[in-house]
């Protein structure tokens, strides 16, 4: 790994660059301005985000993202809806790891009402919550040899995530919206053959990220592409508040599965937490193929000894939930995803703060973005990696 | 082809026809089997998919497919565009093309124009398409096209030294600037005494070959190139704004052009349409049976091939460079690195 | 290797030396604080320390900024929107209650904010005057803050003195009104009557409480 | 890593999956001509077993997206046991879901107290006109055919009563 002198040089070359950039307007011999208005349907933006940006050449001077254009109102819908129905409407939050985003608000309605899953429900919870990290972030692998040009990776990462899709549809029933998890358990079981067909799969995913690392990130092209491109300081990831694997990229040894008690498996195995010291495009894309390696560790392991026994608790069949207030948060593949549930003792949630993870991810994008070149615009967004959905929500 | 047409005495008129539709054959049926052998097989084995299956049997009439449905679309000109710059720029870049297949021999006989300074009217001829590729960029009123232009104006610029520095050196080696007397110095010659294999340039010459072959690369903007289109940032850049027939136009130049420039490479370093002469014991261009003419085309597609194979599965595999990055590797490395090979070889002509 | 950092997770004694700590550094600014064992912190402050409350934690060593956005207390005057049309409009209580850490005004501000080593994270609140919605902007202590206090702008209409550019995020800026507030009408489920109103035809002239609803 | 590997072992990766292919066959499927069997639990579409229903609406008022239409109307039937008292059922008049609104969350499946809707697997009911999505109670009916068993649990599993 590089050394930490040279991640100062960088960050000071980074910022440099924005200060030239800045600087650049104030020049009398200024050159022509541009703005450029990347998206709202760009290739690059996974669904609909706008960044306009000023350039000065291939430089931005300016950047900014414009978002809102899928928006759907959750917390204003969750308003109206009682709980059971308020997971299948999250699940279509970040909408490629949705069984993740079921289970912070399950967990927080839990909290409320004061019970717990069984062992073999949290068990499968937390199998199910990292199947869907790995569907995730393999499919970020592959997308980001696409933002950079490489068009193969994309497609093999769409081949070894079908096999968690189909892991995933397998047990729930639904391929991108399981809504499988329920207050005090699970909706149902595992089927017969999910234990053993999971193993194979795994060594299938490990064998695709050991894919990914040859033709992507050993190759000298992409590690030019991203190493010292879009540097973000500790201090400043922690000011923005991202999370997950970018802010674990900028150095900041923080993981949710592992620094706090829920009742999960997690910390039932034994597993890492990888960071990286640079805070640069490589190292973000990096530190999530080793989370993604980790992952199906973290499954093997998990597979090994699920407990048997019941996957519901006892809970009344029409649920109210007491009244009272609770912030619940995991670690989502795309970072800390959290709920704010406030409930007054009613069929439904009285308020719902969704604090997703894209939406503070990218809200650092005006900051990073200063002085690079268009195309490391593109890089940037990916490696800082965000769903629409989990914007705007 | 011409050793026939000479034969048969034929009028001027039905001699240039005859050329014409050979040009016409000599772009269109490379280009053709690389967009099915490489962009619809090979692409898709090397991502796990089987690629078009629907049109014909393996989906061989897929390339007739795609061209009936790009006839079909409307052909849209922006409205703030230049119309007539517009129209013509993916002509001017298909006409490069042409322009260039009109010195690659084919056979002892087999050619269309024979003439001195063949690697000269080459290398002058193919940095036409970049004008045609600056002018869709600017003409097309669009942002992203202009961005797009602009680049393929810059890289295809830096990267026409290194091409030329390196087929200085087979220059040097060969003596000569005449294509034909090139692929004859390849197969009559010998490396150290040797005559199993004549000699081809890519064992002498490799380091040219390799910049040459990058340069090519870069002049086809195919991935780690391929910064004037690039469909993640600049939506294809220069080709943005065009539709139906005119988009058809610039991708039926794009593969040409690679089957092309393929061509030249196996003319260059590869011993064109020749095999080694010792073979068969000829030793000049006059003693070459006449067969080589029938047998020498193959032989040069099935070197061009091997040669697009190289191109396509780079493009296939490798992320793209950023614009500056590629100047710095043009200026930085390839040009040093070509220059040290031509005094080299300068040196070793002189001694040996 | 998990389980370490497992055991290194904070209890109660923590949280509520947390709190005496923000009140040692903003005083009686700290209005009211709630320490829900083995769970989290709340603690709620006056509208003009709401800044300075930020600028504490921070140098309390809070420095990941979570969210901020804002709770509207009013109940909502359109229930659930399932309400039968036809008939009068049921009464429905609009007494406003504040949750955890009380409060006196419809609308209050929520922000989290986490210690990065300690794991453990503040869940502030201030008042939202009624009369005029505005609190001071967070910018200056977490440039995060930005976006979220535009979407907060944008879903209550709150104000942030300080905020630089209160542009909506989501809605076309001549859009009218709050979406979040209560009192905005979610339209989706009031152009539809809801489904679930029909009742079964009960049989002419017959009584209809032999074997009913599954209800 | 030396400059060089890193770009070949990225031409390797291609070059084996091309093998891979070429000697194992294709990851995909070939659509219209072979198809892959979704798994049993597989939420494709509802079916509806038209004489469990009893129209008691629990579907239609759990719906989170207020696309189940019931109505019905109460007649007599005849007494279960001979000489008894005719018993007052309700009678199912319409029954229809809108697929266009449904986002297959499962909900109704899951209320419904007396076994009468079902997910089957069947996926491939997609409409040129929006409106066609709306299945009524016949085609509901007719999905009841393609509803499989429910499948074996996977080891260490509570045995439920219940399927």
């Amino acid at each position: 790994m590089t050394s930490t002198e040279s991640l100062i040089d960088r960050r000071q070359l980074s910022y440099i660059a924005a200060q030239a950039a800045d600087a650049r307007l104030n020049v009398e011999l200024e050159t022509e301005g541009m703005t450029l208005n990347i998206g709202p349907q760009h290739p690059a933006t996974h669904g609909t985000l706008r960044i306009i940006a000023r350039l000065d050449g291939e430089q931005v001077v300016w950047a900014e993202p414009s978002c809102g254009y899928m928006h759907r109102g959750y917390e204003k819908l969750t308003e109206v809806r009682t709980y059971p129905q308020v997971t299948a409407l999250v699940n279509r939050i970040d909408w490629l790891g949705s069984f993740a985003n079921e289970v912070p608000f399950i967990l927080a309605a839990e909290k409320l009402m004061e019970i717990e899953a069984p062992p073999r429900a949290q068990w499968i919870r937390t199998i199910l919550f990292e199947l869907s990290r790995i569907a995730n972030v393999s499919l970020f692998l592959g997308d980001l040899g696409v933002q950079m040009g490489a068009i193969t990776p994309v497609f093999m990462a769409f081949r070894d995530r079908e096999y968690v899709l189909n892991l995933i549809e397998g047990a729930t029933g639904g391929r991108f919206h399981p809504n499988f998890d329920r207050i005090g358990g699970l909706k149902d079981d595992l089927p017969a053959g999910f234990i053993d067909e999971t193993r194979v799969v795994m060594k299938k995913l490990r064998n695709f990220c050991d894919e990914m690392e040859n033709l992507l990130f050993g190759n000298e092209i992409f590690q030019s592409r991203t190493r010292g491109i879009g540097v973000i300081p500790k201090d400043v990831a922690m000011q923005y508040g991202l999370s997950g694997a970018n802010l674990r990229a900028s150095g900041v040894d923080w993981d949710l599965r592992r620094d706090q008690t829920l009742p999960m498996a997690w910390n039932k195995v034994d597993w890492k937490v990888w960071t990286h010291p640079d805070g640069d495009s490589y190292a973000r894309c990096w530190v999530r193929l080793q989370e993604v390696r980790e992952s199906t560790r973290i499954v093997d392991q998990l597979l090994d000894d699920i407990p048997s026994g019941p996957v519901m608790a006892k809970v009344p069949r029409i649920i109210k939930v007491p009244e009272g207030e609770a912030w619940v948060s995991t670690e989502n593949p795309l970072g800390e995803m959290g709920y704010y549930v406030v409930s007054k003792g009613d069929l439904g949630p009285f308020r719902t703060k969704i604090r997703s993870a894209s939406f503070n991810n990218i809200s650092i994008v005006p900051w990073v973005l200063k002085g690079v070149y268009v195309p490391d615009i593109i890089t940037i967004l990916a490696s800082l990696y965000f769903i629409l959905g989990d914007i705007d929500r | 082809m011409n050793a026939a047409l000479l034969a048969a005495d034929l009028p001027y008129w039905a001699q240039a026809l005859l050329r014409v539709l050979g040009g016409v054959v000599a772009v269109l049926l490379p280009a053709g089997t690389i967009v099915y052998v490489f962009l619809f097989k090979m692409m898709s084995f090397m991502q796990s998919r089987l690629g078009p299956m629907e049109a014909g049997p393996y989906g061989s009439m897929q390339l007739f497919a795609e061209v009936g449905k790009w006839l079909q679309k409307e052909d849209i000109t922006p409205e703030r565009a230049d119309r007539f710059i517009f129209k013509i720029a993916p002509l001017v870049v298909l006409v490069s093309t042409f322009l260039l297949v009109a010195v690659v021999p084919f056979g002892p006989d087999a050619w269309f124009t024979n003439f001195e300074a063949g690697v000269f009217y080459m290398l002058a001829v193919s940095s036409v398409s970049v004008l045609g590729i600056l002018i869709a960029g600017w003409a097309s009123a669009n942002k992203y096209s202009l961005l797009g232009g602009l680049r393929a104006a810059g890289q295809l610029i830096a990267y026409e030294l290194p091409m030329v520095l390196a087929v200085i050196g087979v220059i040097i080696q060969a003596g000569t600037m005449n294509l034909q007397d090139i692929v004859l110095a390849q197969n009559a010659g010998s490396m150290f005494g040797w005559d199993g294999l004549g000699n081809p340039y890519i064992l002498t010459q490799f380091v040219g070959f390799i910049i040459f072959m990058i340069a090519v690369q870069a002049e086809l903007t195919q991935t780690p190139f391929d910064m004037p289109i690039a469909e993640s940032e600049l939506v294809s850049g220069y080709m943005t704004e065009y539709s139906g027939f005119r988009f058809l136009t610039f991708f039926i130049a794009e593969f040409a052009t690679a089957g092309v420039f393929s061509l030249i490479a196996s003319v260059l370093f590869l011993g064109g349409w020749g095999i080694p002469f010792a073979w068969f014991g000829w030793d000049t261009m006059d003693s070459v049976d006449n067969w080589m003419n029938v047998v020498g085309p193959l032989i040069m597609v099935t070197k061009m091939m091997l040669l697009s194979f190289i191109i396509m599965w780079v493009r296939f595999s490798y992320p793209r460079f950023r614009e500056d990055q590629l100047q710095r590797f043009a200026w930085k490395v390839l040009v040093p690195v070509s220059l040290v090979n031509i005094m080299i070889t300068a040196i070793l002509k002189v001694a040996f | 290797m998990s389980t370490d950092a497992v055991a290194a997770i904070p209890g109660d004694t923590l949280r509520e030396r947390i709190v005496d700590d923000l009140r040692s550094a903003i005083g009686d600014a700290l209005l009211d604080s709630l320490v829900k064992p083995g769970d989290d912190v709340w603690v709620r402050v006056r509208t003009d320390a709401w800044r300075a409350t930020g600028l504490a934690l921070r140098s309390l060593g809070f420095d990941y900024f979570c969210f901020l956005s804002a709770i509207d207390w009013m109940p909502s005057p359109f229930g659930k929107g399932e309400d039968d049309p036809t008939a009068p409009a049921p009464e429905r209580d609009d007494t406003i209650a504040q949750g955890y850490a009380g409060g006196e005004t419809r609308m209050q501000v929520l922000a989290r904010v986490v210690h990065p080593t300690l794991h453990v994270g503040v869940n502030v609140k201030c008042d939202v005057p009624d009369s005029e919605p505005v609190v001071e902007s967070w910018i200056p202590v977490f440039a995060g803050a930005n976006w979220h206090e535009r979407e907060t702008h944008e879903m209550f209409g709150i104000g942030f003195a300080g905020h630089p550019d209160l542009r909506n995020m989501y809605l076309p800026s001549d859009f009218e009104g709050h979406p979040l507030r209560k009192d905005f009408p979610l339209l989706a489920r009031i152009v539809k009557p809801w489904p679930g109103i029909v009742d079964v035809e009960p049989l002419p002239g017959g009584s209809d409480d032999e074997e009913g609803d599954a209800e | 890593m030396p400059k060089v590997p890193g770009l070949l072992k990225g031409l390797g990766v291609t070059l084996n999956t091309l093998k891979r292919t070429t000697i194992d066959g294709a990851n995909t499927v070939q659509y219209p001509h072979e198809k892959e069997a979704p798994p049993v639990r597989a939420r494709g579409v509802i079916a509806l077993r038209e004489d469990n229903c009893t129209s008691c609406m629990l579907c239609a008022r759990s719906c989170p997206d207020w696309c189940i239409y019931i109505e019905g109307h109460k007649e007599l039937a005849p007494p279960r046991r001979a000489g008894g008292k005719p018993r007052q059922v309700n009678k199912l008049d319409r029954f229809d879901i809108d697929y266009a609104l449904c986002m297959y969350c499962g909900i109704c499946v899951e209320v419904c107290p007396f076994d009468a809707l079902f997910w089957s697997p069947e996926y491939e009911y997609s409409e040129p006109r929006i409106a066609d999505l709306l299945h009524d109670k016949v085609k509901l009916g007719e999905w009841m055919e393609t509803v499989p068993e429910a499948p074996a649990l996977e080891a260490g599993a509570e045995k439920k009563g219940k399927k």
